[in-house]
């Protein structure tokens, strides 16, 4: 019986020195902030696109980061922007349902252009300029590909084209060797798996 | 103890100071003896619209132009950029994309000019005689004027090299006449056949830069070319300030750096050019443009090129016009066919492998090989695993170690690649070269380089449209504000009826041109 | 003409995988020879066997792998036998080498995703693996020559193809009684072993080594017990000096590697030479030779750069001196050159040489 | 999920070893043998069974901030009983096992059962988890030590397989020879569910195919 | 002193609450185990001692011991036949220069000073090799009936009588070390230990007719 007794207050007194250290700690540790946020928008292309459901990239980093979003709904990212942000919120990887597709340019047809300036105002980047009754253009150096002046365009004279590849831009692709296919076909894997 | 070896050597005049790494290629030098031949005018010459390392240039003719030899058809748009000139008389017959000698087997908008045969030469640009009395600014001019590129296949424009800077006082002009390439003789020739011409560019860039000292560079394997500089130095006495350096062949020894090098025992440091450690380096080609370009008056439309390689009938140094097509040029040495060749564009070290001959001669072709399948399948037989014996890191004239850089490289790590010094390496083809595993590692520098440069691109792009939509949502948020502060004092001076009906319609305009962005200021509401 | 996009070089030097595998055959060569002078048949039918395993399990892997077989052609694999041959003791029998072998293909190399991907040196895992696996079979010596040594007792003719058969792959049993237990009288220890029991014991090691008849001659030439390939230094000198020239090894490793035991026991021994072994003893006693010039160079699981190797070659000296001087077990080349190449990638990363136009930084060397 | 499911996962798709590779102290410690395999399995069975028990009648009431060290406290409670428990009846069982029965505290497969299952599920899914994870980590035990003991010293529980003449192979006994033979069981078992997955996928495209032909048949 | 919310006792108190129930769980648990516990130990021990002692009529660690000789202290089970004479005696070394550690082993001597028989009761050599000591009988059998004088106490690797076993002499070398140990203690000790037994004996019945 008193073997009983011995145990009961030994590790009940040990439970509640515990139960209170960890009291104390919850409060004197508690901590608020998150410059998450930040990081994540950093990680995030900023085409602005809203193809995430959200008004452009800040705000959904912002959801993300609370945790209220997952880490895959941008699609201009792709699954590079999705696995750096699942790295560094520590979360599972999702894989992105929509495939980005190849970057594109938004380009007016400016002999049909009314000078509406609905686009201008759509554009999330300012990359349109004109002003009313003027024919508009899109600057192509700022230009994100967001498709977001399309929709709004009364005459339907936007269209999305191809970015044109510069022979300045061209880089060098892998060699085409059994082992550098290989080694792509892993990256893909491992990107795919984890 | 190396040191000590390393200075009897020097005092020997064997070496000056040995770079580390470097391989030594079968020389095939096949047309090191054959004297420069002047090849014929072709029908039509096709001009690129960008033949240096900058900005492309833009054209000044249209079609249907008569232009002369030597007129300026295309002017720079940039600082690093040099003019394009006619390299023949004729008609420009057309300006569009044409195929160029770039890996890509991308194209680029060129002038096109029909030759008319009579080669007339534009006669603007006067000789300048009396140089060593003219200001070095005046030269440099001229040399820009003139499309001055660096022709041992950088293409560096060679006006900006030739400055006078107070900050960095020139002291060394080196004249670099190594051309460590297999097959490659052009230089060679030249040296051997226009030595008084390179002199007097030599002293041409002395007097432009205000150096002291000069050097001129030649290896071993170019014995012609060694005793005609030496003659040419001579007969004009100039034996006292300038020396003929024979450096023991090695490649890549031509490079600028690993030049630098083995003649002064220095090193650029990383992001620095030759002239922040007092040295201007010029190749022996240039040197000899700068001549014609200032004492004759002649901008760049002509260059040597060497014509060779295993499958070529007949290899030769040809005096060729810039545009000329290179299918024309094989043709002339008697290759007409080329299945199962691979043509080269300048060296097989550094050179580019070319998708077809349907090409023209630029400022940079010092050479044009025909190689058979023999010699190209060696370098590019199937990769297989690194078995790191390290042959690639000894090779490495710059001391990086190429397996591991691969390794990172074909696996994407491009920070780490970047932290192991990826962007010094200069693509000489010293490891791939070594490689018991014929694994093409400058291929995956290339690669990573490229892919790092898009990382940048991107990461600069998304930057700039932060910074865009976040201006883009202050402005929004500050037009806001504005409005509804108009709005309030509208209130203040005209009370609102009490009619709901009233008061709605103007806010939701307000609201409406809070949205409206970049015109907002224009849009009819604001203007009420 | 191809679409293939093709980098520079467009030239190719001409080396390749399967010549410097050859060119470290070859160099192995005078050992092997002067390991069937030493054991007879019996060293024939243990580099014959473990080549021959050595390359069917590789077949094997490549074929389960579904890569072409012609990789077979790298010699890799029959290097890797070779290797693991020349440190096996006269007496192994057949099934141990063909275990050895399977091992140093299977585990030592192909699990690691085969040729050039290996941590370790292939041939000296497997070599680890048999020694902690059979631990008796791989400590059993027999003394070289034996047949001229004027053994009283009639033993095995290591000359005689049939008794050498027999013993190999039948055991000792299979011998007629007279034999098998003459096979008892030529077997004996190890010089690095004698000296490790005796030391135990608190006998001073000239002593021991005076006891064991120990002579340095007879050690750098070979005539001593060890496994078939390591005991003679001149052999491995020989094909290591073959490797300088052909340039398949630099002199870093080797240099750093048998500079650091000798270094070490010469300070040592001067010190207390009653305790610790002079270097001459160190530099041709146990696999040391053949580690240092053979497995240490290994240029798969090695360091890639000059200065990254000559710190491997001292952490191999290093350790290799520690565990024949204080650790349990008498020899320590081969423990010391696994051990090391676990440190390779940290090696390769942290000595890699000054790049060109960049200034010395802090903790490069 | 039902119950067969909460079992098949804990026993194979999720198996602590083959899956999780957690809980390898005790595995590379003991498994020199089948029988002290099967043991340690049964050790760990059973507290694993009353700490997911218990866990999961409290789940309501153990604040978050104090639930990893009450999970622990009941864990280690359990743990101390199995040990005495075996200690009496189980002598000699307990003289190999007992350096690794109190380790089965720190386990981290029993607390990241308790903390990921237990503490979210009502007390038959706990007991049905526990009795799966459980079985399972047996299962890797037993086939671990099986294969150490076989190739090690060419026995079987005890039954001797390969003949007198066997060998005994020292690194299968040794450290060494846990970690290899467990790298190899590894590999096996992600091939027998490779060949699940393509199995069962061969299966759902046969399925999808013997669904659209009649469509198609329809709309033609 | 930070003032701790309702949030925060409710911690405190969970956490009691759990330790106290598991501590009436432990201690239940001791109280129902220890009896068996001590039987299975006193069992296991008997069966070792059987192994290393003459057939006796007693029960030795009924009889047993304890002699503190310096800082060492052993408790000696003695064997009696059922004429309560002293057949044979057994204690418990530890030969500390293992391989890997000490060794326990219990040996059990004639009281001649030969050994009866010898079993190592805990170690922890390498399996295949040092374990020997337990699974090799003839190795075992080779101490039986030696003493002191009858065999050069060391292993043959160090000029003795006693075989190592190949690939190990560490573990062989430590066990005849100590077993040489335990028979010298033995000769130095022998008439106090009899003194002990004997006075033991006198005792015990003397307990024995108060009960």
């Amino acid at each position: 019986m008193t073997g009983l007794l011995y145990a009961l207050a030994s590790l009940g007194a040990f439970a509640l020195v515990a139960g209170l250290i960890l009291a104390i700690a919850q409060k004197a540790f508690h901590i608020e902030g998150d410059p998450m946020v930040d990081k994540i928008d950093a990680l995030l292309p900023q085409t602005q696109c809203g193809q995430c459901g959200y008004p452009g990239c800040k705000p959904y980093a912002t959801a993300v980061a609370a945790g209220e979003e997952e880490v895959n709904h941008c699609v201009p990212g792709g699954e590079r922007t999705m696995l750096q942000i699942a790295d560094l919120m520590g979360v599972e990887p999702k894989t992105v349902e929509q495939e980005a597709a190849a970057p594109r340019l938004a380009f007016v047809r400016e002999d049909e252009c009314i000078g509406c300036t609905l686009c201008i105002k759509a554009c999330p980047v300012d990359a349109i300029i004109g002003a009313p009754k003027q024919y508009h253009t899109i600057i192509a150096d700022h230009c994100t590909g967001c498709e977001l002046c399309v929709e709004p365009c009364p005459v339907d004279c936007i269209d999305m084209v191809t970015k044109p590849e510069l022979l300045e831009h061209w880089s060098w692709p892998l060699p085409d060797t059994k082992r550098s296919q290989l080694a792509h076909e892993r990256r893909e894997q491992h990107a795919g798996h984890v | 103890m190396p040191a000590m070896f390393r200075n009897i050597a020097q005092r020997l005049g064997m070496m000056a100071h040995s770079f580390p790494g470097g391989v030594h290629p079968d020389q095939h030098k096949l047309t090191g003896a054959s004297p420069i031949e002047v090849c014929e005018l072709a029908p039509v010459h096709i001009l690129p619209m960008k033949q240096h390392i900058g900005a492309p240039c833009s054209p000044l003719v249209t079609v249907g132009d008569k232009v002369l030899r030597g007129q300026k058809i295309a002017k720079s748009e940039g600082y690093v950029s040099v003019p394009v000139h006619a390299p023949t008389s004729g008609t420009v017959v057309k300006i569009e994309e044409h195929p160029i000698a770039h890996p890509s087997g991308m194209g680029m908008a060129s002038i096109f000019i029909e030759t008319d045969g009579d080669d007339a030469v534009d006669q603007t640009l006067e000789p300048i005689t009396d140089w060593q009395n003219t200001d070095p600014a005046v030269l440099r001019e001229r040399a820009r004027m003139c499309g001055l590129a660096g022709l041992g296949g950088a293409v560096f424009p060679t006006f900006i090299k030739l400055v006078r800077d107070k900050r960095f006082p020139i002291e060394t002009v080196i004249l670099n006449g190594v051309e460590c390439e297999p097959y490659l003789t052009s230089d060679h020739r030249l040296m051997a056949e226009y030595a008084d011409e390179i002199l007097t560019g030599l002293h041409m860039i002395r007097h432009m830069v205000g150096a002291s000292s000069s050097l001129i560079a030649i290896e071993d394997n170019k014995p012609e070319a060694i005793a005609a500089m030496r003659e040419a130095l001579a007969n004009a006495g100039d034996l006292d300030n300038v020396r003929v350096v024979v450096l023991p062949t090695r490649y890549p020894q031509g490079g600028e750096k690993q030049l630098i090098y083995s003649l002064t025992g220095l090193e650029i440091p990383a992001g620095k050019l030759p002239m922040h450690i007092g040295i201007v380096c010029q190749n022996v080609a240039t040197t000899k443009a700068l001549h014609d370009a200032i004492l004759l008056g002649k901008p760049l439309s002509e260059r040597v090129v060497t014509l060779s390689g295993d499958a070529l009938p007949d290899p030769a140094n040809l005096l060729v016009r810039i545009g000329t097509p290179v299918r024309r040029l094989f043709a002339r040495q008697g290759l007409d066919d080329f299945i199962g060749l691979q043509i080269v564009h300048g060296g097989p070290m550094m050179g580019e492998r070319l998708k077809g001959p349907d090409i023209p001669v630029v400022k940079s072709t010092n050479g044009l090989l025909a190689l058979g399948s023999d010699a190209m399948s060696a370098a590019h037989t199937v990769e297989q695993p690194c078995i790191r014996c390290g042959h690639c890191s000894e090779a490495c004239p710059v001391s990086l170690v190429p397996n591991l850089l691969a390794d990172q490289c074909r696996s994407d790590q491009f920070e780490k690649a970047e932290d192991y010094q990826l962007f010094d390496c200069i693509e000489c083809g010293c490891c791939s070269y070594v490689c018991p595993s014929n694994i093409p590692l400058v291929h995956y520098f290339r690669y990573g380089k490229g892919q790092i440069a898009l990382g940048r691109r991107e990461q600069a792009f998304a930057e700039a449209s932060r910074t865009r939509s976040e201006s883009r949502d202050a402005r929004i948020e500050r037009e806001k504000a504005e409005k509804a502060a108009r709005r309030s004092r509208v209130r203040k001076t005209h009370p609102p009826k009490a009619d709901a009906n009233q008061s709605s319609p103007p806010a939701k305009a307000a609201d409406a041109t809070a949205n409206s962005g970049a015109t907002a200021d224009s849009t009819p509401e604001e203007k009420q | 003409m191809s679409l293939i996009m093709l980098s520079s070089p467009h030239a190719h030097g001409g080396d390749s995988i399967r010549m410097m595998m050859f060119t470290v055959i070859l160099a192995l060569l005078p050992a092997s020879l002067f390991s069937v002078y030493l054991f007879g048949w019996l060293s024939v039918l243990i580099i014959v066997t473990c080549m021959l395993t050595a390359l069917l399990t590789e077949a094997a892997c490549l074929k389960l792998m579904q890569r072409p077989l012609s990789a077979l052609l790298d010699n890799s694999a029959a290097l890797t036998g070779l290797f693991l041959a020349l440190t096996l003791p006269a007496t192994t029998p057949w099934w141990m080498a063909v275990v050895g072998s399977i091992f140093a293909i299977v585990l030592g190399k192909q699990v690691y995703g085969g040729l050039g991907h290996n941590i370790f040196n292939p041939a000296l895992s497997a070599r680890v693996i048999l020694l902690i696996s059979f631990p008796l079979n791989m400590t059993t010596w027999i003394i070289p020559m034996s047949i001229h040594m004027g053994a009283v007792t009639p033993t095995v003719n290591l000359y005689d193809f049939s008794q050498c058969l027999t013993l190999f792959f039948g055991g000792v049993n299979a011998l007629p009684a007279v034999i098998a237990q003459g096979l008892d009288a030529i077997s004996m220890a190890s010089p690095l072993g004698q000296v490790k029991t005796q030391a135990t014991l608190g006998v001073p090691v000239g002593q021991a080594l005076a006891a064991y008849h120990y002579n340095v001659l007879d050690a750098f030439l070979g005539f001593e017990a060890g496994s078939i390939g390591e005991t003679s230094a001149l052999a491995l000198l020989i094909g290591g000096i073959f490797l300088l020239a052909r340039h398949s090894i630099t002199w870093h490793i080797p240099f750093a590697y048998l500079g650091t035991v000798a270094l070490l026991s010469a300070i040592f021994s001067s010190i207390a030479p009653d305790q610790f072994t002079p270097p001459m003893f160190h530099l041709f006693a146990g696999g040391l030779m053949l580690c240092a010039f053979f497995m240490a160079t290994d240029p798969v699981s090695s360091p890639v750069t000059p200065n990254g190797q000559i710190v491997f070659g001292i952490g191999c000296g290093i350790i290799t001196w520690s565990i024949r001087s204080f650790g349990g077990y008498p020899e320590g080349a081969m423990f010391s050159v696994l051990l090391m190449n676990c440190a390779v990638p940290l090696i390769d990363h942290y000595f890699r040489p000054r790049v060109y136009g960049h200034a010395k930084e802090k903790g490069d060397s | 999920m039902n119950k067969s499911e909460i079992f098949a996962d804990g026993f194979w798709h999720n198996n602590t070893i083959f899956a999780q590779l957690l809980g390898m102290c005790p595995l590379l410690g003991v498994t020199t043998s089948a029988e002290n395999g099967f043991w340690m399995g049964a050790a760990t069975l059973l507290v694993l069974t009353g700490s997911n028990l218990v866990v999961s009648m409290v789940r309501g009431v153990i604040p978050k901030n104090v639930r990893i060290p009450s999970y622990i406290t009941i864990i280690a409670a359990f743990v101390t009983i199995v040990g005495m428990a075996m200690n009496a009846w189980m002598h000699e069982m307990y003289l190999i096992l007992g350096l690794f029965i109190p380790l089965i505290v720190v386990n981290c497969a029993i607390l990241g059962r308790a903390e990921a299952f237990a503490s979210k599920n009502s007390v038959s899914d706990a007991l049905m988890d526990a009795i799966g994870v459980g079985l399972g980590f047996t299962f890797a035990l037993v086939l671990l030590g099986g294969v150490r003991e076989l190739f090690g010293q060419g026995e079987f529980f005890g039954f001797n397989v390969f003949g007198e003449s066997y060998p005994d192979v020292l690194m299968f006994i040794l450290p060494p020879g846990a970690f290899i033979a467990l790298g190899f069981i590894l590999a096996a078992i992600n091939l027998i569910n490779r060949s699940i997955a393509s199995r069962a996928e061969s299966r759902a495209q046969a399925d999808a195919l013997s669904k659209d032909i009649p469509a198609t048949v329809e709309a033609q | 002193m930070m003032k701790l919310d309702k949030d925060q006792i409710r911690m405190v108190i969970a956490l009691f609450v759990v330790a106290a129930i598991a501590a009436i769980l432990l201690a239940t648990t001791d109280i129902i185990t220890r009896e068996p516990i001590a039987a299975a130990q006193k069992a296991a021990l008997r069966q070792a001692l059987q192994q290393v002692l003459p057939e006796h009529a007693n029960d030795p660690q009924n009889d047993k011991i304890t002699l503190a000789n310096n800082n060492t202290v052993a408790v000696i089970y003695p064997a009696k036949d059922s004429a309560g004479h002293i057949a044979g005696l057994a204690w418990e070394v530890v030969a500390p220069d293992g391989y890997s550690g000490s060794i326990r082993i219990l040996v059990g001597v004639r009281p001649d000073g030969s050994v009866f028989a010898i079993r190592v009761t805990r170690h922890q050599e390498t399996p295949g090799l040092g374990d020997g000591i337990v699974k090799n009988h003839a190795w075992l059998a080779s101490f039986v009936g030696q003493s002191l004088g009858s065999r050069i106490w060391k292993v043959k690797k160090d000029g003795g009588d006693f075989d190592q076993f190949t690939g190990a002499t560490i573990t062989p070398r430590a066990v005849v070390k100590a077993v040489k140990g335990a028979l010298e203690f033995f000769k130095q000790q022998k008439t106090a230990i009899f003194a002990r037994l004997a006075s033991a004996k006198m005792n015990h019945q003397a307990g024995g007719a108060h009960e």
